[in-house]
């Protein structure tokens, strides 16, 4: 028996590298066959945000967020109260082929697993 | 008990890189073990063989490699997040034809799959900030 | 007048409670980076009722649509704005 | 159990807030770095009722005085803290 | 006639650099005779709290900051709004030999100057 | 007018390396001149010659080594906050008997006497966060 995963992704895209890394960390574990479940939470909602970094020079981590599911990367949580806050609806934040869901108790999901990857 | 650590802060930078080398230490101390220490991020920083600080400040490099001697630690310096910031082994500079190699002895470059191993593996798994 | 300029999200860290705590009558902000979250409608802290400026490249790259009473620049309308003031302020990290 | 690490200042960052809404009855919070500034009496956030905890080689080096209700611990206090709860998070930046 | 410069001292000691290094700063700005004045304002006015940092393997900034007057910067400001937040009596930071000024209104001591650098 | 910048972000680690390379060439664009971009903190790292980002990310090094041959920029890192972070030059590895030398070309180490001659001296001075 291999430990249960979660990754929590807290942060805003493009400001800083926590959120392309952890997607890159996401990737890794689900290829190694140690599939995480994904929280999205506080500005890390934003990232799944439709976003378009040309003028930045940057690669859509949106668009590659949308690999998850194809990688069986396919629990994907949306914290309800962060949506809430910075004034996104469900609708706004999805991924092709995933089931997101909203999730209004972040603290007892995270309970429920043995480790959990801050990014 | 087997902890990993997984550290994002560079050192002289953030106070995170020398929090994570005092809990390992603290963890040894203990008697639990430490599986993987997995530098992720700017963590990758603590891996520089180039790092000269100050006689009066910390020299946390020294510190992980007394540690990794005594131990036999396994430092594990995530190699794609090394490569974007220039921490470099002389394989990796030689293959990407950069002029010099810069990591440290008693590190080891490898990919997130070491973290993914780690986090299925390791009873206990602590992140330190950036 | 001074020009602060403001890089952080306004949910993630201070940066803009503070820089909004130094602004004097007459001063402009620049909204750059993650900053850019803050421009939007519904955002957590109220702005100044002028010359408040958002970096456009940022809004797009986050898919941020900007508030219809604030400005949208490119690059070299920055340029602009840091000739027209002094000093200059970064509010960041 | 959880046990929830934040290292960031209360008043410059939102990691506290955030640790804050995703807290569960029974969790642990431990407090280290710029995160001791929560730890004392006039912080700007309530703390849970039970099972803080605050690093106290980060509060001695920072000049914090600890509010009483509040349970100093140094590293190999850390480290049985970790080995009692699952999972562990980090909350920074 | 060079520009007047104002340090703006944001950060706490020690969890990231950035007080250690502004100090760094504001002391090169001196020997060169650019003498800056000083605000310490938001969590920056911690770093006016006396420290006892062996126990993280710091040298105490604290202590460090008494070289200011020293090299010639006399002018030092606190925000009081910040130092009320946080608690904090004036009579708690303090500087040996400089005459600190609580400040009210950051925003027009701040437009006073050429230049601002921030840390 | 002229104009200086100061750096404190890290490429591939905080957007402000590459918003400041950005706003340079805006700067330049709109036919001003720049006095010094002023590499300090985590901004040393711009200086590293040994930066390796993926083919389908942008190379802020080569961007800022085309901008100093083109403009004649005077690029510096700080030479303290590049030895605790370990960016080194040839002389400084000699120096300081560490194994390589890693800054990059068109980028010079100096004291923070420069940052602050630059900040008596130019027009504006624009910071960049990390």
């Amino acid at each position: 028996m291999t430990n249960s995963i979660l990754a929590l992704c807290r942060h805003a895209p493009y400001g800083t590298t926590f959120a392309r890394e952890g997607l890159e960390a996401v990737l890794a574990c689900a290829a190694m066959d140690q599939i995480p479940e994904v929280l999205f939470i506080n500005d890390g909602v934003y990232q799944l945000l439709a976003q378009n970094p040309q003028a930045i020079a940057e690669k859509s981590l949106y668009r590659n967020l949308q690999a998850l599911p194809m990688f069986g990367v396919e629990r994907i949580y949306i914290c309800q109260r962060s949506a809430t806050e910075r004034g996104l609806a469900l609708s706004q934040l999805q991924l092709t082929g995933a089931d997101v869901q909203l999730l209004e108790d972040p603290g007892s999901l995270i309970r429920r697993f043995d480790q959990v990857l801050s990014f | 008990m087997q902890f990993t650590l997984v550290v994002y802060g560079a050192p002289h930078s953030a106070q995170g890189a020398g929090t994570a080398l005092r809990f390992a230490k603290a963890v040894l101390a203990s008697g639990h073990s430490i599986f993987r220490v997995f530098f992720y991020g700017d963590g990758i920083h603590n891996g520089s063989a180039l790092a000269t600080p100050p006689q009066d400040e910390q020299d946390l490099l020294r510190q992980w490699q007394a540690l990794q001697q005594s131990h036999q630690l396994d430092l594990t310096v995530c190699i794609a997040a090394a490569q974007r910031r220039g921490v470099l082994s002389e394989s990796e500079a030689n293959r990407l034809e950069r002029p010099a190699a810069n990591l440290a002895d008693g590190f080891t470059l490898a990919g997130l799959g070491q973290l993914a191993e780690a986090t299925a593996l390791s009873d206990r798994l602590v992140s330190f900030g950036g | 007048m001074t020009l602060h300029i403001v890089n952080q999200s306004p949910h993630a860290g201070s940066a803009l409670r503070d820089c909004l705590n130094a602004f004097a009558e007459g001063d402009a902000l620049l909204l750059i980076e993650d900053g850019v979250y803050a421009a939007q409608e519904k955002a957590p802290l109220e702005l100044p009722e002028n010359d408040v400026f958002v970096l456009s490249a940022d809004a797009e790259a986050r898919g941020i649509a900007i508030a219809p009473d604030l400005t949208a620049i490119d690059d070299l309308r920055w340029v602009t704005l840091c000739v027209e003031h002094t000093p200059i302020v970064s509010w960041f990290r």
